[in-house]
């Protein structure tokens, strides 16, 4: 209750796993509710690209906030990399920092800070409005600047929550090509929450399917990359993700 | 992240963190009173030091003293008196703060014009010493009981005002203009989305005004009053009698006390809509 | 620790001070005096009661409380009223028929709680000067009872210098009674028992010094008056007519005076407003030796 | 939508509403005169009410009048050196009250064991009346400047307290949440997500305990006091000088558009990064 | 400045047109940038069901808030009917109130109130989620809240910014028939900010593009409804919007 920026008090290290993601046997209700998550395990290698997919409330968030260790684990058992980086669904950016602040909040990077957060903004198409306040900016504009405060940091483990979904087709193949840059490079882990299956397949090493709590369907994207839309696999893991969604790729 | 946590996996290539589950009691009355463990700890302290001589129990009467005069003055009926008349002061002046300063603040809120004819001469009636205005009250309001509810209501109606006021002014813009596309009229806009969205504000502007109208009865209860708390106080104060002030000063932290707890439940009620574990305390 | 060779002093209203300046008897001191102003007798007797100060003026009404609550302070000086007690006095705003004691009886008389003016009011009664019914009594503060008196909301003001001179002098109100006779209208300079038991000499001194500013300050009434005046922001006149009555002749404190404080004492304990922890003569110090 | 509009469209099938550009002149200086117009109204209407003797001057001293008293008060030089002295007084007890308060309401805002252990007390406190603490203060603190400093840091101690208490709790859990994904110290919390979230409940506050430390002074100043504005006040309470008690309300009038206007000032500073269209009073 | 609930007090009724939007003109700049909107034009006839895409940061939520009366008009004219609707791109929901009492907000029925709501929910699919409050709701889920109160009201012009970036391809689906059948049954006037080329494609009659503050593309969708993505000129119109948007229909 009473620690800012301290880990939950059941945080202990792992000392049987370099830099995994491990869920074991994860369960989350609200009160007195259904099980959002419901015994949930999933593992992420170091270095693995996962992409989570999943229906609106089917608790792809929740999953994000327990390994993010907002939420308190009650019945499971989670362990995780401690550097991580999280953009939320929503951009949570400080309105009382201008933007440029806000990518390099809390990295003591001293004069060359400015200069980090300028770089990092020009690669999200945000150079522009470094200086802007955060609340004039546009839905776009705001998912970018999180995205830029995520990738400034350069951590263990990445996670996204739909941090594509209100760019254009342009804007978010910039920032998928960004994110799959940076994971290059850099190799950490990273989870992806996405509705859109070809961003999925586009990125993804490893696709999973949340549905009643549980991951149904574990798919692995045995493709190279670069990867294309029309490579024929494509078109057949595409069906498979899109049937375990429950769409009929017949329209 | 902690420090401790660093030190215990200085040996794996990448640190770790592992989360288990804890177990999540918590005892509801249990928290409840470890809020009050506080003040019964420097009551103690208090007693400990009189007793033992640390404190001058000429100078300042101990806890068994003050209770001990505070069950004379039950039972002889003075305290139970004076309170009665006191709360049936402060109640009416609160209510006409209430209604004034939810009013005014409105006013003020909603309308630039509003703002601009209200809020100056608040801000300045605001700051004047009520005691220095006391001779007007007499003049315009004689001496019976309207001159002391008015006091009371001035006092109080101030914070009322200043915290509803702030709160209006802070209410997410986009919220009032979804209350706008909607189409809703000033009377739904101002229930349904103004009022709940400074609610916080204003219960904190009701707390203060509830401690102010029984401050304003101290100063209020001197003008031909024979009973009342604060004409219990001013009179132990003009002669001297320590002990009675005590009792006094332990009913407006009693007060004090009662009060708090009040909104706190109000607080729960009606932000219910925070999600859980927001609620209560910090989150953080 | 305080220094044993000062005295600190408490004042009401820089008056006392201003008087030994004026007469010029605060100089050459072989100690130093310390003074501390209060704004009433209340706080005065609180930092008494502390031991903040060593001793203060205060008027009899309210060091009789001060001593019935408990606290270490004896009455060591005493400053009587000039012309036996027209300080005190029941005043009427102008144009008012009320001209005697009698006419008193079941009107709205405003006085301060605990003050001489309401001991004059509780005398009078007790006295039968103010037939039944009795009056009732509205307690308010000086600028309080002004308002009040002025807007008609009471009737009579049982009040003291400089309140009784404004009135009349400066309102055309009157003087319905006085308190002369009725009670001693003592003031009297308190102090600790710890001052009384190491500061004695000091005390001694310093009681002396009083009694030579009071002097002087008879002979000079109209120099004191305007001391008073530019202090109080008092006009002249009143200032001219308060000094006339608040001049006095300082002197120890000697068996009339506990005689007469007991009857002060009684009107109390009768009123209710007190009851006494001990025998009156407890309440004085009897051992101050002019030097 | 209003009715007007609906009635001149009664006539076409669907109700339609057309913009058109509007001229957006605005006066800066325009805007803060306005604010202080009804002030000055109001002291126009006291001043023919004395003038035309439907308010009897001996009661109440007419602007004129008070004007050239406050004129010799300023001349003779009492008012300057007695503003002065309390102005100190003010600011020192000010400056602690911000600390404390401060200080209470991050320890109470950030820790349920901070909450427990701070905020029963400080609730308890807050309604005791100041009279009556004096002659402890006395006691403890003796007679010097000490108490009359702590007098006012006590008296403005609670607003901020409250206020910023509130400020943190009504802080964006989100954005919380967010500071703690991305490793923030609490000290970087605090300073760059906690404090300005809760700026402007900070700044209610800071308002309140400025009016606040003024009033303590009136009390305050009872104490050993040969000068300051509540020393003037009472002792023209005492000697009846409502010409003099009338400069001292204005002056605390003064003080109060004085205090308004610089947190309306920091207000605009520090609340920059509110959108232009809501910062200015209320966007609705 | 002080009127809640009254329209800016530059709307006039405008006598020569019977409910179809016009903008003339329209010119919106920010403080002293680049204008955001640059002497704008755009005409929606009543019934008409135009899509807007454009850019992140192009100017399509500014041209909505314009459109909603919600920012003065200082250079041009705007005409619309009077009772639109908005679903804005946060979902702006009171978390005051609970679900079902957001959706009815202000409407005036009565009992039926509830009554209403609970069907319009369970049309988006949060009939179980009624009673929450609106802090508890996943992303998708305060998507679909706040496009239950838009549709509720049955409004003469119906504004939406990207009221479907948060939802799973199925959900979304649902979504997009649920506004073509409020549409079709209402005949309503539709302005549809999106990011999705085929989102546009199958939902509106008319696409625009705004581009530096202009509609740079205009294009008629004549196809029939109910449209499949396996239309032959649908593949033509998408890669003409798409190349307006500047991604190259390659991969
Ligand atoms: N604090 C809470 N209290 C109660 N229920 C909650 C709370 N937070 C989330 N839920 C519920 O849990 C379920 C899962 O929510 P979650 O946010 O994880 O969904 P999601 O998979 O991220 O959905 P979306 O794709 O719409 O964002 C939802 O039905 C939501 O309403
Ligand atoms: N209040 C404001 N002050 C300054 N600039 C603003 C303000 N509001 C919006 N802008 C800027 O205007 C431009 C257009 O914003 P708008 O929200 O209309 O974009 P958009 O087309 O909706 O983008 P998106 O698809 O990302 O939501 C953006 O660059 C934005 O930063
Ligand atoms: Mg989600
Ligand atoms: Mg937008």
């Amino acid at each position: 209750m009473n620690a800012i920026s301290q880990p939950p008090a059941n945080i202990i290290p792992a000392e049987h796993n370099s830099g995994a993601v491990t869920v074991q046997g994860l369960t989350r209700r609200f009160s007195n509710g259904p099980p959002v998550l419901d015994r949930l395990d999933l593992t992420i290698a170091p270095g693995e690209f996962v992409a989570l997919l999943g229906r609106s409330g089917s608790g792809k968030s929740t999953l994000l906030r327990t390994l993010s260790g907002l939420d308190p684990v009650t019945e499971g058992h989670v362990s995780r990399p401690r550097d991580v980086a999280v953009v939320f669904q929503e951009s949570r950016l400080l309105p009382w920092k201008r933007v440029w602040q806000n990518i390099i909040l809390g990295q003591t990077g001293g004069k060359a800070g400015r200069e980090r957060a300028g770089e990092v903004l020009e690669e999200v198409g945000l150079g522009h409005r470094g200086d802007a306040w955060p609340l004039t900016l546009s839905g776009g504009e705001s998912q970018r600047a999180a995205l830029a405060r995520a990738l400034v940091r350069e951590p263990a483990f990445l996670m996204l929550d739909e941090p594509f979904a209100a760019l254009d087709a342009l804007t978010r193949l910039r920032m998928q090509q960004l994110v799959a840059g940076l994971w290059t490079r850099h190799r950490c882990a990273v989870l992806l929450v996405t509705h859109d299956v070809d961003e999925a397949l586009l990125l993804a090493d490893r696709a999973v399917v949340l549905e009643s709590g549980r991951i149904r369907t574990d798919l692995p994207i045995p493709l190279d990359r670069p990867r294309r839309h029309d490579d024929p696999r494509f078109g057949h893991l595409r069906s498979i993700l899109l049937d375990a969604l429950g769409v009929h790729d017949d329209d | 992240m902690s420090e401790t946590t660093l030190r215990h996996t200085v040996h794996t290539a990448r640190p770790v963190l592992t989360m288990k589950p804890h177990a999540k009691f918590q005892l509801r009355g249990w928290h409840t009173l470890r809020r009050y463990l506080s003040p019964v700890v420097l009551l103690l302290i208090w007693q400990i030091a009189c007793s033992t001589g640390l404190l001058s129990t000429r100078l300042v009467a101990s806890p068994t003293q003050i209770i001990s005069t505070g069950w004379s003055l039950i039972h002889d009926g003075t305290l139970p008196v004076n309170l009665g008349v006191s709360l049936l002061r402060a109640v009416s002046g609160l209510s006409i703060a209430l209604v004034a300063g939810i009013g005014l603040a409105l006013i003020a809120g909603l309308s630039r014009t509003g703002e601009d004819i209200v809020d100056a001469p608040l801000q300045i009636m605001r700051t004047l010493p009520v005691l220095a205005l006391v001779p007007l009250f007499i003049l315009w309001f004689g001496i019976g009981e309207t001159p002391k509810i008015l006091l009371v209501a001035l006092g109080s109606t101030f914070p009322v005002y200043l915290n509803l006021h702030k709160g209006i002014r802070s209410i997410d813009p986009k919220l009032l203009e979804m209350a706008r596309t909607l189409g809703l009229s000033r009377g739904q806009t101002i229930r349904d989305v103004i009022l709940p969205g400074a609610l916080p504000d204003l219960l904190i502007g009701v707390r203060f005004a509830v401690g102010i109208s029984w401050l304003m009865l101290v100063v209020a209860e001197q003008v031909n009053a024979d009973s009342g708390i604060g004409h219990m106080m001013m009179d132990a104060e003009d002669f001297l009698r320590t002990d009675i002030i005590l009792v006094g000063l332990f009913i407006y932290g009693l007060l004090g006390l009662v009060s708090d707890q009040i909104v706190r439940m109000l607080e729960n009620r009606l932000l219910a809509w925070r999600p859980a574990q927001h609620r209560k305390g910090q989150p953080v | 620790a305080r220094a044993q060779d000062e005295l600190i002093v408490a004042d009401q209203k820089g008056q006392q001070k201003a008087l030994l300046e004026a007469a010029g008897v605060g100089h050459d001191l072989p100690y130093r005096i310390h003074w501390v102003e209060f704004e009433a007798a209340a706080p005065l007797l609180q930092a008494l009661g502390a031991g903040a100060v060593d001793t203060g003026i205060a008027g009899d009404g309210p060091f009789l409380f001060a001593w019935g609550a408990g606290i270490p302070i004896k009455a060591a000086y005493v400053v009587p009223p000039r012309g036996g007690g027209h300080a005190t006095a029941v005043v009427v705003a102008a144009g008012s028929g009320i001209t005697s004691a009698a006419q008193l009886s079941g009107k709205r008389i405003a006085t301060g709680r605990g003050s001489i003016g309401h001991l004059l009011l509780l005398r009078l009664i007790a006295t039968g000067a103010i037939p039944a019914p009795a009056p009732q009594i509205v307690f308010l503060q000086p600028s309080q009872a002004k308002a009040a008196l002025d807007t008609g909301r009471v009737d009579a003001w049982s009040t003291w210098e400089p309140y009784v001179s404004l009135e009349t002098t400066g309102h055309n109100g009157h003087v319905v009674v006085d308190a002369a006779g009725l009670m001693p209208n003592n003031s009297f300079f308190v102090a600790t028992e710890a001052a009384l038991r190491n500061k004695r000499a000091l005390l001694n001194d310093f009681y002396g010094r009083v009694t030579q500013a009071y002097a002087w300050g008879r002979q000079h009434q109209d120099q004191y008056a305007r001391i008073l005046a530019q202090q109080t922001g008092l006009p002249d006149a009143v200032a001219a007519s308060v000094a006339e009555r608040l001049i006095a002749s300082p002197v120890p404190v000697g068996d009339d005076v506990v005689r007469a404080e007991e009857v002060t004492l009684d009107t109390y304990r009768d009123a209710g407003l007190m009851t006494p922890p001990g025998p009156v003569s407890s309440a004085f110090d009897r051992e101050t030796v002019l030097p």
